[in-house]
């Protein structure tokens, strides 16, 4: 499986993508600057985390519009797969490659804490390492996570089975109260009808070795490894 | 010339910073305040000196970069 | 071809040099070095380079007797951030800084631009950032700024950081009303270099290209040093000089570059634009090197219009920085800058006269022998008067109160030893994925990356002590954080520190400032833990009412092997718990008597450093040999709060009984006793702990197990842990709901 | 009634967000931009009716919420 992860200026979690693409794939990534014209042939491109432009204006807005991003567009149109972790999903939203919008956290403060997912849906390209249900433990750092869409979007990607990954309490209840942004839905993380784009808040790239703290965002990649190899 | 954006939230789309004013107001003491939305505002210093044309082509940057149409309106004045 | 406009226009009257906070002496000094009166522009460079901020007129005398150096120390106070071997051509690199008095004035970008400095300190250096923390003193949480200023505060320290990408992991957060008028902002930086890589501001080479990159200058914040160097009083609150907004976009483009360029061979010397910018990073780099500066300000980039040269020698614009380069290397420079989007521009080149020459708009507007401008800021040996010692309160002069439990509920849902969950949840704490250690224990723990090794880093200062007792107070500070790194398991390294003081021209707050240094000294001397960098914050006063004396330490450690460090949660059910120190029930200055009592009152407790010593390393020691599962040392609030914290972060119960039966059991749990700590470690290993203990004639006591869900403690109360968790959680977002 | 408010920068104060806007829209092509500022536009619904003492109202909120009077200014519209 061949990566590649791009950085935007003020992308900061881009080596932390790129060190766990590299020991979980065992394979090194592109990297890929979003000045560049080309991207070489890959299976996935991974838009990082970060405040790519400062999130100045919107969240992910500007990256939206770099040179690079028009690769990133015919690799997804050709059925690439397409990652974007945090304000990856932001751009992904700005891009229009995701339905929906990433609005300012209910709270208004940016919030940092290792939160329980549901995994909704465990039979796309980024879940199969997991089981349907499964509640797992992955950290949150954003200011902009809280999900928006209009309701007939929102019942199709329900539908759809698009969400993928939602914000639940340790028993894996749905409440208002393991929702840390205030997502409609406590959507945490969705795909595009087809499958190959998804977008998450939550970050895997940090919670794959024990002394992290936690070990559940392994399966992420590992669903990866499954479905393009 | 000089262009003024006005970004807004489209009807029926929340809007958590709206809110949190509200709130805030309500906890100063202020009451009688029945609802604010927040939204930004833009200015342009155009070399541009036609009307007309400034007005479509910051249409334009609206459209392209300043809002998100999926949840923003823009409105646009040239002066 | 160029003429000479001494005067900038305007004449030197003595109010002009009043207004810029110079004496009558200082005045004359100027002259004498000048030769003749100053121009406007020349009068604003002394006096921002004599202003306290920069010159440490007062304090320098006393900073002089700390101990800065050691094997391990590479570079010692004098360059831009301390720097320490961690072997393998590695070097950490770290420096604490304040910004209290704009934090006052604007808390969100106040609070921001301090991470952005102490940022760029580190990173001029070469060394790439890897952790922030933030040692915080708000005013009582009655006061009605104190929730403003916290949530803005918060904001600005997260707004920053979390931008630049850079985790925030720990610090301390303390309210007491002797803050209400000054705020503490004290942001620490930790970075890593290779060794071979670490850059220095001293310039050389004369006719070398003279660099200015970042972002451009505009009339941000002109004389923040010296605000920095002057009492407040109520109508500095509404003057409100031009507030610097902070970049952290612009900040993390600088830190990409800057460091692109640092792994060239282009550079001789860097340094940050930080407090009077332009000035103090030119005359540092020039007098430094023993060279002259030649600037022609006309080419510094400028973000408003008609500047003038004495608005941009003293602007404080942020994310700036001065380079100076190897000869026909800038078109190989600039293309780096220019890649990410910053300023670049050859503002002039190195001089062999030793002056600051400034030329702009075809006139010489300032030229001024850099030697003698920095050699010669003045020296104080301010009089001073030491600090009374109260006296020691005996534990059975304390009444006992009604229900111990009520007690420690109340003590662990206080303001001062509540969770800071509210705060660290804003800041991204985990970004770059080395965070072993997130806050909530004693040290933050962050992974030297791609090695097994780690480093810890806690700030520690207890104010009320150094209050009653400056001295103790000092030494407390810095065996604090000794012992927050030690719990954890590293070996304390070295220390940065960040001074707050009041008025250093009152005797009695000079007095402080001296007795603190002697507990710093005598601390960091016996532990062999010495000083590489810090900072000094005086005249944090309003209308005469000093702040707390608040010596804020930073410490660093390191752990050859990251996955031998613990934590403060014990692991299993049936785990020993095992009390290692002293406790001899010393309630005085204790948060007991200020929260159940209201009192603030006698010595603080004693600080014996060969104890600290030979406990701490018998700590450590069990650590790194694994025998050891979790460990917390014991500070404010003593044994009671230190086992309550131990519970919570584990969510399990524990069954305690205490070897106590000569002073009152209250003293006994909430005494605030130093060189103290908690282990935990399985009933297999208890036994070699122990022997080992008696061998090494370091007190230990078993005091019990862990076991269900309540905290027991034998004859003083059973409270379920779920009780204590949401008393501890519940005080700050409860207090700042009210936010408005 | 309703509030119509402006939140812009003061004079001076550096505008981190509406120079990354000016440089996006160049990189978009947008040329002959001269300068780009971004402030905040603010709506409120009141229910007071004299515009008067709606205005002393919403004045009011500005200094002590709305606005951050240290590097901020504020303009109040009412209609
Ligand atoms: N302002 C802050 N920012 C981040 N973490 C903080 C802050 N204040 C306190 N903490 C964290 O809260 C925990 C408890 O702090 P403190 O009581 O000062 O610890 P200790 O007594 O061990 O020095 C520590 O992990 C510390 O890093
Ligand atoms: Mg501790």
């Amino acid at each position: 499986m061949k990566s590649a992860v791009m950085t935007f200026p003020a992308s900061n979690c881009d080596r932390d993508m790129y060190d766990a693409l590299e020991k979980i794939t065992g394979k090194v990534p592109h990297k890929i600057w979003h000045q560049d014209t080309e991207i070489p042939p890959v299976d996935l491109i991974a838009l990082p985390g970060g405040f790519s432009f400062g999130d100045y204006l919107r969240c992910g807005a500007m990256a939206a519009r770099s040179p690079a991003i028009k690769q990133v567009l015919a690799h997804a149109q050709r059925g690439g797969n397409v990652i974007g972790i945090c304000n990856g999903f932001q751009v992904l939203t700005e891009m229009g490659l995701l339905p929906g919008a990433l609005m300012r956290n209910r709270s208004l403060k940016f919030v940092c804490k290792t939160v329980n997912l549901k995994v909704e849906n465990a039979n796309t390209t980024y879940t199969s390492a997991y089981h349907e249900n499964q509640n797992i433990e992955i950290p949150v750092a954003h200011h902009d996570g809280n999900y928006f869409a209009d309701d007939e979007t929102l019942t199709r990607i329900e539908d759809n089975g698009q969400v993928v990954f939602r914000y639940v309490d340790k028993g894996g209840e749905v409440s208002k109260d393991a929702n840390p942004n205030g997502s409609q839905h406590n959507i945490a993380g969705i795909t595009n009808e087809r499958g190959n784009i998804l977008g998450m808040m939550p970050h895997p790239e940090r919670f794959i070795e024990d002394i992290q703290g936690g070990t559940d965002g392994r399966g992420f990649f590992e669903s990866i490894i499954n479905s393009l190899n | 010339m000089k262009a003024r954006v006005h970004i807004t939230l489209k009807n029926g789309v929340l809007d958590p910073q709206g809110k949190a004013i509200q709130h805030a107001l309500l906890a100063l003491g202020f009451d009688g305040v029945d609802d604010v939305r927040q939204g930004k505002y833009i200015e342009l210093d155009l070399s541009e000196n036609d009307k007309d044309k400034a007005h479509t082509h910051v249409e334009d940057m609206c459209k392209k970069l300043l809002s998100n149409m999926v949840i923003e309106n823009y409105a646009i004045d040239i002066d | 071809m160029t003429e000479t406009n001494w005067n900038n226009n305007v004449e030197i009257t003595p109010e002009i040099v009043k207004e810029h906070g110079l004496s009558d002496s200082e005045h004359k000094l100027m002259i004498k070095i000048l030769g003749r009166n100053p121009s406007l522009t020349e009068l604003g460079i002394f006096s921002v380079m004599w202003s306290e901020h920069c010159s440490y007129k007062s304090s320098k005398l006393h900073l002089k007797t700390l101990p800065t150096t050691a094997p391990w120390v590479i570079h010692g106070p004098g360059e831009n951030a301390g720097v320490i071997d961690i072997g393998d051509n590695q070097a950490v690199i770290f420096k604490m800084e304040s910004h209290n008095h704009p934090s006052y004035i604007e808390p969100y970008q106040g609070a921001a631009t301090g991470v952005g400095g102490i940022l760029r300190d580190v990173f001029t250096m070469g060394a790439r950032p890897i952790a922030n923390m933030n040692a915080l003193r708000f005013g009582s949480p009655d006061h009605h700024k104190t929730r403003h200023l916290l949530s803005g505060v918060v904001e600005g320290i997260g707004g920053y950081g979390n931008c630049v990408g850079v985790p925030t992991v720990g610090g301390e957060t303390n309210f007491h009303p002797s803050y209400d008028g000054n705020i503490l902002v004290n942001a620490m930086t930790v970075g890593l270099a290779d060794q071979d890589k670490i850059f220095l501001s001293a310039a050389a080479g004369v006719g070398n290209p003279v660099i200015y990159v970042g972002s451009k200058t505009g009339r941000d914040g002109i004389h923040g040093a010296t605000m920095a160097s002057a009492e407040f009083t109520e109508d500095s609150e509404e003057k409100r000089p031009t507030v610097q907004v902070g970049d952290p976009f612009t900040e993390k483009l600088l830190i990409e570059a800057c460091l692109e360029l640092m792994s060239t061979d282009m550079v001789v010397a860097i340094q940050d634009m930080g407090a009077a910018g332009l000035t103090s990073s030119s005359v540092e780099m020039a007098s430094g090197g023993g060279v002259g500066f030649a600037l022609n300000l006309d080419m510094v980039p400028q973000r408003e219009e008609g500047m003038t040269p004495y608005e941009m020698m003293l602007s404080e614009s942020q994310e700036r920085m001065l380079v100076v380069l190897k000869p026909d290397r800038v078109e190989e420079a600039k293309e780096i800058f220019v890649r990410w989007d910053l300023d670049f521009a050859v503002i002039g080149e190195i001089a062999g006269d030793g002056n600051l020459t400034l030329s702009w708009k075809g006139d010489i507007v300032a030229d001024i022998p850099t030697q003698p401008l920095a050699d010669n800021s003045p020296e104080y040996d301010r009089p001073w008067i030491k600090t009374q010692a109260p006296a020691t309160i005996d534990p059975n002069d304390v009444a006992s109160p009604n229900d111990l439990g009520e007690t420690l509920i109340k003590m662990i849902a206080s303001a001062n030893l509540s969770s800071r969950a509210w705060i660290w949840q804003q800041y991204d704490n985990q970004v770059m994925a080395d965070t072993i250690q997130m806050p909530g224990g004693d040290a933050a723990v962050v992974r030297v990356h791609g090695t097994d090794k780690a480093l810890a880093i806690s700030t520690d200062c207890t104010p009320r002590y150094c209050y009653a007792d400056p001295f103790e107070g000092g030494k407390q500070a810095v065996a604090e954080t000794w012992r927050n790194i030690t719990s954890v398991g590293a070996t304390p390294l070295a220390i940065t520190d960040c001074l707050n003081f009041g008025n250093p021209e009152r005797p009695d707050i000079m007095g402080q400032f001296v007795g603190a240094i002697d507990g710093l000294r005598e601390a960091c001397s016996i532990l062999e833990y010495p000083v590489v960098s810090g900072n000094v914050s005086l005249y944090n006063e309003t209308n005469g009412t000093g702040i707390h004396p608040t010596p804020a330490i930073g410490g660093v450690g390191l752990m050859e092997d990251s996955s031998k460090m613990v934590k403060i949660a014990p692991k299993d059910e049936g785990d020993v718990i095992i009390l290692v120190g002293e406790s001899k029930g010393h309630i005085g200055c204790s948060q007991y008597l200020s929260i159940i009592e209201g009192r603030e009152e006698g010595a603080p407790p004693p600080i014996d450093l060969m104890l600290e010593k030979k406990n701490g390393n018998f700590v450590r020691k069990h650590i790194i040999n694994g025998n050891i599962n979790a460990c917390h040392d014991i500070s404010d609030g003593g044994i009671f709060i230190a086992l309550a914290e131990m519970a919570m972060a584990s969510h399990k119960g524990m069954d305690i009984s205490l070897n106590n039966n000569s002073i009152p059991v209250h003293t006994y749990g909430y005494g605030e006793d130093q060189a103290r700590y908690i282990i935990s470690t399985t009933a297999l290993e208890v036994d070699q702990i122990i022997a080992d203990a008696e061998q090494s004639g370091v007190k230990v006591e078993r005091i019990g197990v862990v076991r269900g869900e309540e905290l027991m403690i034998e004859d003083c109360f059973s409270i379920p842990v779920n009780e204590l968790l949401d008393a501890h959680a519940s005080w700050m977002p409860n207090y700042m709901s009210n936010e408005a």
